[in-house]
């Protein structure tokens, strides 16, 4: 008789039924993919960045494909978090788990945006986008300072009693000290990574692929970049963290996991498969019974290292 | 972004077998595919293709699904059984090349129905539709069911007659079919775009309706066309698209009020006037 | 009747008849690629990084593959100076232009090094590999912080009066003041980038499949980091650039050309194919033939961008 | 490592046609290519296969060519003419996986020969082949050779009869053929070094030679053996490449007396005692 696995985590103070969630701007609001995945087989989902106001994008192109990735510049379009509130969350079905991701020009944004979201019962927790690498100014800013990332969050957390997380950028010489900022600020989690700033270039036209010349590079190319910044941060900090980052399959959400991540989070794969969140769900929960791991939380930071002094 | 009919049924997910991959011989295919519990489609709808059939092990290079219009297949498959569906393409870059490798029995992935219909046309008005290279795809369905009620006028347009794709089928059709060759190979010699003035030349604004689907300079040159004759003009856009259910934001189109549509949910059909042509790469 | 095109750049002072050279750790020390290819067919080739005494390597794996790149953990396993300067360099063709790639732990190894192989008439130029992402000392703690590369390069500098060329590391924050710190210390020219810190996991086992725990990444999945990073290093200094990271194609080539790259190296194509850089050498040709190009340079820094404030 | 006769000719980068690609019903394929220009190779050699077959674009995942033993082709082709060549895989992992879509006519990348070949054991001596899994593959041609000269004994393992790959070859040959599988569904049950024992019994060091390719758990164990009966042992190493031809470092080996070789080039094939199995993953 196979004994029943607990799947359950516990990410950030919200308790979640599987650690698989899907990333921000990956999945839209949420019912977008109504039509694919019943969305209360995955443990949650985070929004796209919100601003305090409705926002447009850069003009197209706005994507651009590199192998085994992809590259954007989207910048933060979004619906504002008034239309969020009122016709995104409310068209959800009950029991999912919604986390809520805020994007800001300067901390006192980001700490009105968050309280807002933060105190709706509909939002989980509320995860701050410190890290879009192709936003002319914010985000990346704060995400390439271990100071001024500290002071943000910490102005955040003044306003917010709700669970808080931060997400990291990718683009910084040492993850630790980013996500030691965080911790020391009051955040409650962090979510690493977002996307590497990247180019893109047609050799025909002679000019930059993406309308906004740089772009973030995403999908399963950054993926050992991904692991490696979840497995630092995780040495360097005890707040639970969620890995992201080219992750297709249940495989490759449990290396996040053995590299001390308590969640990951889905993002390009969704748009190749919008079935690929509850797939991933499904498999992590297979490969837990074909190795007689009793709870899914068994496998967090359970990668064992031969030379622990390597870093 | 038109007022279009609503969808005939959600999109799905799945794996299609390939029944046949045929080359036309001018660098264009016609793909045969069995889907089960397809939910039917409306002409201007397209289905997101895997890049290539698939393999023993998933390969992340190239990365992306393509946007492929659904040529035919229509209808929906009755409980249990398959239908067929059919994509016209051009091997060209490298989700094409590899999907004109795909053998039959072998699988693709494939996401729709998508986007929109075309917005049909005021009764008795006369229907020109416009198509260039492979965006004379999008128009087929659209001729077959306009053809029924009204006058339709179609023009193809092709560098050379080998690469007017889906020629006999449309020839097959009860419609006054005109074609332009840039070689000159068959019909006009020239761009479609000029086929169109004889058919403008006396025209009245509320006695047409023009649907075009191509490439984007002749996209934008027939909607300047029309916009001087004062005549509604259709158009299905071509953005890049990573998702196509209106999760990425990537295939924005930029709109003449301001701010940006998505094409594959909003759209991919526009009426001419909604976008901000000089916003287009 | 077409024209000859002159493909030939002039690199941190080194003529070269083209701009293809090899990435060092590749290229082995050139021999290996005799049955492959003759090497006078390319720009030239950058050796494997030596240190002043022989060393040995990380135990196995070394290596892992990853989606479109691979990972290495080879740690600068080289056959020594003395090796190199009387076996390695006499086997060599005459006209095969050579740069030899130099590893250290401290400034003084470095510039020992350095003098030591600038020396040799065979040398062309001297490339300081300042980067390598999984020595446990040495190497990327200068790549990684600009006063201390300034100062590495600054004491290579006073000993070495020919091309000296300094290869830098991706794993920071910002590149624009890595190659500032380059220029400002004397140095002829800027190589990027070398591997990204990275990591891979066995869900079987669960263990890290590198020895070493922590490597480098390397090959196409990288290749729109390394462009993005060409692009910002060539707007901040005049120094000449040679553009690496997954070049696999003279088309991939001149996507680096065009973004302010003189000339380029090819690293990990080499081990899937060792005809790779003689194709990408004469492709390059083809294109500038096809679009009228009369001179190779004219493509460098060609790229045209609308919008010259993003970066 | 061990002396080794030198190579037949200089190794050669070329894109081979696929002829055949059996299944043998086991997991196993016995893959048939035709190469020009092959230069011949000597038994023990292997070549760097792409994974998969080339595909009309050129796709960089999985992005490593997967290290293959020369099953059959070690002579040298004729001028103008191409040689076929063969090599046993198991479809296992990606590459193996899409080694095994291959069909006739496909192109796969090869470069090869490469590595050093098996050392010639004494004359007059026993020579005792031990091959496990796919190893089986390094071991055949090396069969053929000495069994023109001298006694050979060939001991073969796999999990279960189904998966000995190339049985019938070996069995056409005139050798001391023995087999073991972990499900006793052929031979001995047990593994294969259970049948080394009795070869071993009252053998004298000078008798024999003994020539081992297979998981490195069970070349780990007839090294021991071998070096208990003070057995000459030559194994034949199966490291991860990337190259194959000395240049990534990737493959290097522990030795005894420190420091690494690299298998793609000093090895395959070495002396068990060279070895440090301690230091192999
Ligand atoms: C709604 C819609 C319907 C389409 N219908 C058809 C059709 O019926 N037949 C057909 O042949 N083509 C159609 N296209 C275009 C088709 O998606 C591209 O021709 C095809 O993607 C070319 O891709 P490739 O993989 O060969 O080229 P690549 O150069 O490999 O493409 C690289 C990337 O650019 C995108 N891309 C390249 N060209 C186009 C393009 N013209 N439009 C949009 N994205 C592009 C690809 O999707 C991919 O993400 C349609 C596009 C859209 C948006
Ligand atoms: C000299 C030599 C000769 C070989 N001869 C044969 C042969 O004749 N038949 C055969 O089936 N296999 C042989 N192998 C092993 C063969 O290369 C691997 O079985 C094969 O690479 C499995 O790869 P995969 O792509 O299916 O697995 P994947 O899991 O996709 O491989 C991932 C990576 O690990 C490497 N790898 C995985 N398993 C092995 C292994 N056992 N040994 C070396 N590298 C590995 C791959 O090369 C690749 O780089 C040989 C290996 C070497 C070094
Ligand atoms: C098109 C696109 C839009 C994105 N938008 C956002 C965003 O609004 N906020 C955010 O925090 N991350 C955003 N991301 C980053 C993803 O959430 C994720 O961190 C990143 O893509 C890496 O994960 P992946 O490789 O699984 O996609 C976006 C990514 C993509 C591809
Ligand atoms: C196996 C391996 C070994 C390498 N060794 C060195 C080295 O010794 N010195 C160095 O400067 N770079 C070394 N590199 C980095 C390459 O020179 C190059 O910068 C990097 O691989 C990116 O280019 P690519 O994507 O074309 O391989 C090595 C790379 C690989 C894959
Ligand atoms: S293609 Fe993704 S939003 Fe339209
Ligand atoms: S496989 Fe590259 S050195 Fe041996």
């Amino acid at each position: 008789m196979i004994q029943a696995v607990d799947t359950s985590v516990e990410f950030a103070g919200i308790p979640l039924r599987n650690p698989v969630l899907t990333a921000s701007g990956t999945f839209g609001y949420g019912t977008e993919f109504a039509p694919f995945l019943d969305l209360r087989r995955i443990g949650g989902f985070v929004g796209k960045s919100l601003t305090l106001e409705p926002r447009f994008g850069n003009p197209p192109p706005r994507i651009a494909e590199t192998p085994s990735g992809m590259l954007n510049a989207i910048s933060i379009e979004n619906i504002g978090v008034d239309a969020f509130l009122n016709e995104a969350l409310p068209a959800l079905p009950d029991g999912v788990v919604v986390i809520a991701s805020c994007f800001g020009t300067d901390p006192e944004d980001y700490a009105r945006l968050a309280q807002r979201l933060s105190d709706s019962p509909r939002v989980a927790g509320v995860e701050i986008n410190a890290s879009c690498p192709h936003v002319k100014s914010g985000g990346i800013e704060f995400g390439q300072d271990p100071k001024l990332l500290g002071e943000l969050v910490g102005r955040v957390r003044e306003r917010v009693s709700g669970p808080l997380i931060v997400k990291l950028s990718p683009n910084v010489t040492r993850i630790a000290p980013m996500a030691e900022a965080c911790q020391e600020a009051g955040a409650d989690g962090v979510t690493l990574i977002n996307t590497i700033q990247s180019m893109e270039v047609d050799v025909e036209t002679r000019r930059p692929v993406l309308s906004n010349v740089l772009g973030g590079l995403s999908g399963p190319a950054i993926r050992p970049i991904a692991l490696r910044m979840v497995w630092q941060a995780s040495r360097a900090v005890d707040l639970p963290i969620c890995g992201v980052g080219g992750i297709t399959s249940a495989e490759d959400a449990i290396k996040f996991l053995l590299c001390g991540a308590t969640a990951v989070q889905v993002g390009t794969t969704n748009y190749i498969n919008p079935m690929a969140a509850g797939e991933i769900a499904d498999g992590i929960l297979q490969y837990a019974e074909r190795h007689g791991v009793s709870r899914v939380t068994d496998l967090i930071g359970a990668l064992e290292v031969n030379s622990p002094s390597a870093s | 972004m038109t007022e279009s009919p609503a969808l005939n049924g959600s999109p799905i997910r799945t794996r299609a077998t390939v029944i046949e991959n045929r080359a036309d011989g001018g660098g264009g295919f016609c793909l045969t595919l069995a889907v089960s519990g397809w939910p039917g489609a409306l002409p201007g709808q397209f289905v997101m293709l895997s890049a290539g059939p698939r393999t023993a092990v998933e390969r992340w290079d190239p990365l992306l699904p393509r946007p492929m219009a659904i040529y035919r297949g229509h209808q929906p498959g009755s409980a249990g059984e398959s239908t067929e569906i059919q994509v016209l393409y051009k091997a060209t870059g490298a989700g094409t090349r590899l999907l004109a490798e795909a053998l039959p029995g072998q699988l693709v992935r494939v996401v729709g129905p998508l986007g929109v219909g075309f917005p049909s046309p005021s009764s008795g008005q006369r229907v020109c539709l416009v198509g260039g290279g492979t965006g004379t795809a999008s128009l087929y369905e659209w001729a077959v069911r306009c053809a029924r009620k009204q006058p339709v006028s179609v023009l193809l347009g092709a560098r050379r007659a080998q690469e007017l794709i889906g020629l006999e089928d449309f020839e097959a059709l009860d419609v006054d079919l005109r074609c332009a060759t840039e070689d000159g190979s068959l019909g006009t010699a020239g761009r479609v775009t000029a086929l169109l003035e004889p058919l403008l030349a006396d025209v009245k604004p509320e006695e047409m309706s023009l649907y075009v689907c191509g490439p984007t300079p002749m996209m934008r040159a027939c909607s300047e066309r029309a916009s001087r004759a004062g005549i509604r003009c259709i158009v299905s856009l071509e953005n890049n698209m990573a998702c196509g259910f209106g999760v990425c934001l990537g295939c924005a189109v930029p709109l003449t009020e301001g701010g940006f549509s998505l094409v594959c949910k909003a759209g991919p059909i526009y009426d001419a006037r909604e976008v901000d042509w000089a916003g287009l790469p």
